[in-house]
């Protein structure tokens, strides 16, 4: 409950609220497209930067196995999410499909998030998370495009040219070029860039909440739209990935703070990467249901009641 | 100045498309074209632009027969599909063999 | 490709009416448009576009008499008191209904 | 004097003269549109959060007298700008309640360098003095298109309208916005946005001025055209509204430190939320003559001479 | 409403030659234009968006025997040299004497 | 060797290469063109402030020297360029003007790479260094559009306009103002701004050379039709033309660090400045060959090996 309450009086929920608030009022807060851009670039970077820093002192021993806890996650999680979608909503397969692939990939912000809490708190985390965010990313896309299957088969080659999309998007290319660089460079020469990347983030997380909070808040209108299935789909997806990411994270050995953290990749929906892809690979989706559910409620959910919710569980467990 | 009647194609799309689109109007044989960006509204609601930023203006010249080629494209490709409009206005240019 | 003729109009006017003007087009029956931003130079000097960022530049398609309805509540509310430019160009296009 | 040089030798007030000069020359050092909205965001947000770490300490009872002094400030400064208009220049009514509507609301960018001031001396003032600041954006823009009277009265629409887009504006919403979260949040988790919203904003502001000195600049062209009583009133203004802040700060019990706040709050004109209203409102009026008093001239003024002079008042009353 | 033929000149150039273009259209008697930017392919590569931002796209009302002029003028001084094309489309009007 | 390793393994040129081989791969990391010319001026205004601070510290009679030396060479490199292009290529004269006057001009950003390692390092070097640069930024233009000679004589208008471009462009007025800021601010005043203009200096380096190497690596595309005597051309000059600077630069009596800094400067090609003021001047000259030998060629050359080199040898020297 402190938790929760703790969430929610950190600035950056408070300027994600805000943005939200901004959107129902139609008063326009939102920072220009090529600042968005760029400030997601920037967080894309600072976490490559971050986690390849942590890489470098964890051996490969030590980052295996969490690597290939992730990558099962990254199959398992967006057939739950299929299975939850089945169970509580009338969305036709392609809709479904679509929904699902958001659901296996995962929302940086949100990572970041839960970042910048553990930080605040002085909580300790494995070093090398951002790896597991990285590779995180695709492989739940791909899922939720096969389960697509025969309801997408004519729209094929979009599906390889989507994939081809993400891999080579500036998500993915971002991720893992500062895994890169952080891993190569010296410590000193890291230092000299770290008041940009590490003494910043959170400020700049207030910035780009704030923005977020206006997206997520237009599609706060879509929901009546969405139906109540969808919208009980949105919150139990979350809680049920993200628990299951928890308890992956301690049985391989991951601390609290690292478990928790895995468990916000799983409990998280992509809302930038995966809406380009499955917009191109499954055109006959309605991006409504798709938006809605993973911007509209399952992001503020994830920030306001998810984070807290999926470190007390690491905490428990651990 | 003797000018030559060519075709002005104008398509606006859903940024997500641009790549694929683009790549389209080249097999098609267009050889040359002005992006802008923007916003818009349009019947299908999709409001692209609040997640993949603006929708894209795409202006290109060619002949009429091209144009005509690429509404047969999009017909068939893009319009069942995306939030795509297209239109044709008829223009004057100097050098006809550039676009033609 | 069987195409069928509309009207292209094309609004440019300084950045502070947009909103407005979007909701008089709203009201004037108009159901679809695209907006680019820009800068420009007229008679007016007012030269918006040093304080309030830059023009808006308002392409929207529609039937012969919806634009003359448009250009009609341009000349009453707009003309006389903003920077406001408007003409009209003949178009062609596939989905004639989702225009007119 | 020294102060006056103090504040003239700051890299702020520098970077505006560089402007200015570009402008003059023609050359083009601009900071892109979608720049320079952020940069707004920015200042907006981070003042905001700064006065609202400052209203968390302060008892309501401390702010309530202050801000009902602003209050009041904000009704009567446009009517004393009108009555200096009125004895100093030859505007159509209508003109001269656009110009009113600026002298009653304030110059963020102003405060702003004011603020920066008194950090870099490490002189005190209120920590709520931004409260004042959202206080005093509004009614001033409302006195003055009142004022504008039956001249308007066909835009009455409009001035409706005019008002919703003040009350819903980026710069209330992000003002006030910014001050519900610096009020609300934590002061540890406070701590971890204060490098990018506390450490940098001196330099931001430098980058802004640079910015603001060409759009000024641009507007010293007009000068001319504006005429010499224009040119006096846009400075007499800001001198008579600005020494009344000070006065009714002292009188309210502010420090030194925030009766000049005040006075740079009342006797700065606005030249963001104020011509966009007014253009809206009173499309008759001339805009070259609002922009060029409160950009080119009252603004250059207050950051060079006004705000020493302000300072200089209320360490003499204090 | 009453409507009155004008051309509507659209010019995309690659964005080094902006300040240049627009001094020598005042020249030729252009009283206003609107200017936005892009991006764009043709066929002289040069791909001068990579280094010095985008494309200027120029759009400007005006008469008939000005736009000739101003083709005459490009024709000789920018075609040659710059990445520019070109081309004028028929508009229509209400405030005829603001662009004539 | 290990300079060239402690350079190569800098967060910057990591982030450099990572923009070249997004480039390779077609995937789009660049940032927004109105970011990317907000950045580049940042770094403008910080060098300019950094120097500027420095001259206030140095005598007239220190600087006198080192300014007098990099006028000339700023005359004398663009001829060795020439004479360096007319033995291994096959250019038209045209086109070997129009790549001479880039290398007469310098590079910001190969300057500021060289002096966040000289930082990194602690190494000395005059603080006053970036007035060198500001010198040095238009003679060589001047001198190469000169060159052209009567190759381009029809263009006379073109020439004088594509100098008053460059004397009053963005890059000039940024870096001399900034220079002056630096100069006449007081060192109270300039601490405040320190932390965005000098402490985050090195980050935002990084974002900028992840957005160059995009730009790079798009040039890459162009150098098999450069053919191979114009790319050992655009590595030959920067080496004499860099070993001259550092030459002089002990000559004059600067430090190890300053003389390398010389060398850097005279060494490296303008991809900014020149190539606008090349393309108004010289429209005849084709643009492959002047971008694809300074940005794609001669920028990465000195980013990786010309830097390091000219410091081993300035150390060697000094
Ligand atoms: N009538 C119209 N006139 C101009 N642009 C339109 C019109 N209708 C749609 N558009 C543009 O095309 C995009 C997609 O339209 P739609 O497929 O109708 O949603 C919109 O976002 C607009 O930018
Ligand atoms: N002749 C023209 N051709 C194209 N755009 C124009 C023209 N005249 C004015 N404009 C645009 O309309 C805006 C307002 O024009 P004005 O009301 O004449 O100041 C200008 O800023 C330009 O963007
Ligand atoms: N056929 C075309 N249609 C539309 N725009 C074009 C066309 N050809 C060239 N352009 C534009 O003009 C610029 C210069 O063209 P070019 O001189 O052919 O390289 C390109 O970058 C495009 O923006
Ligand atoms: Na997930
Ligand atoms: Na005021
Ligand atoms: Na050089």
């Amino acid at each position: 409950m402190q938790a929760a309450l703790d969430t929610v009086t950190s600035p950056a929920v408070l300027a994600f609220l805000l943005g939200v608030l901004a959107a129902l009022l139609r008063s326009d807060v939102r920072l220009p497209d090529a600042v968005h851009t760029a400030l997601s670039s920037y967080l894309l970077l600072a976490i490559g930067l971050k986690g390849g820093a942590g890489l470098r002192q964890a051996g490969v021993g030590e980052v295996a196995l969490p690597v290939l806890a992730a990558v099962a996650l990254g199959i398992v999680t967006p057939m739950l999410a299929w299975v939850v979608l089945r169970a509580l909503t009338r969305l036709s397969p392609v809709d479904r499909a679509a929904v699902t692939a958001h659901y296996g990939s995962t929302s940086l912000v949100t990572f970041t998030a839960a970042v910048a809490l553990l930080d605040s708190r002085g909580d300790a985390y494995e070093p090398y998370a951002a790896t597991l965010l990285a590779v995180l990313e695709v492989p739940g896309i791909l899922v939720g495009l096969l389960l697509a299957g025969g309801a997408a088969a004519a729209a094929g080659a979009g599906r390889a040219e989507a994939v081809r999309e993400v891999l080579t998007g500036r998500s993915i290319m971002l991720l893992t070029g500062g895994l890169a660089i952080g891993a190569l460079a010296t410590p000193s020469s890291y230092d000299t860039v770290a008041p940009l990347f590490v003494t910043l983030f959170p400020g700049v997380l207030v910035l780009f909440l704030l923005d977020l909070g206006v997206l997520a808040g237009r599609r706060l209108r879509d929901v009546p739209a969405a139906g109540p299935g969808l919208v009980v789909a949105a919150v139990v997806i979350p809680v049920v990935n993200g628990s299951l990411g928890v308890l992956v994270g301690t049985a391989v050995g991951l601390s609290p703070g690292g478990a928790g953290l895995l468990g916000v990749l799983t409990g998280s929906a992509s809302y930038i990467a995966a809406p380009a892809a499955v917009r191109l690979a499954l055109p006959q989706a309605n991006p409504a249901y798709y938006l809605t559910t993973s911007l509209g409620v399952t992001f503020p959910f994830n920030l306001v009641l998810g984070i807290p919710l999926y470190f007390a569980l690491a905490r428990a467990l651990g | 100045m003797r000018t030559v009647p060519v075709a002005c194609l104008t398509i606006v799309a859903e940024a997500v498309v641009e790549a694929r689109l683009l790549r389209d109007l080249e097999t098609a044989g267009v050889r040359g074209w002005t992006v802008t960006s923007g916003q818009g509204r349009g019947t299908s609601h999709i409001d692209a632009s609040d997640w993949e930023g603006a929708n894209v203006r795409i202006e290109t010249l060619l002949s009429t027969t091209a144009a005509d080629r690429v509404l047969a494209m999009l017909s068939q490709e893009y319009f069942p599909r995306f939030a795509v409009v297209a239109w044709v206005t008829p223009a004057q240019v100097v050098r006809g063999d550039k676009f033609l």
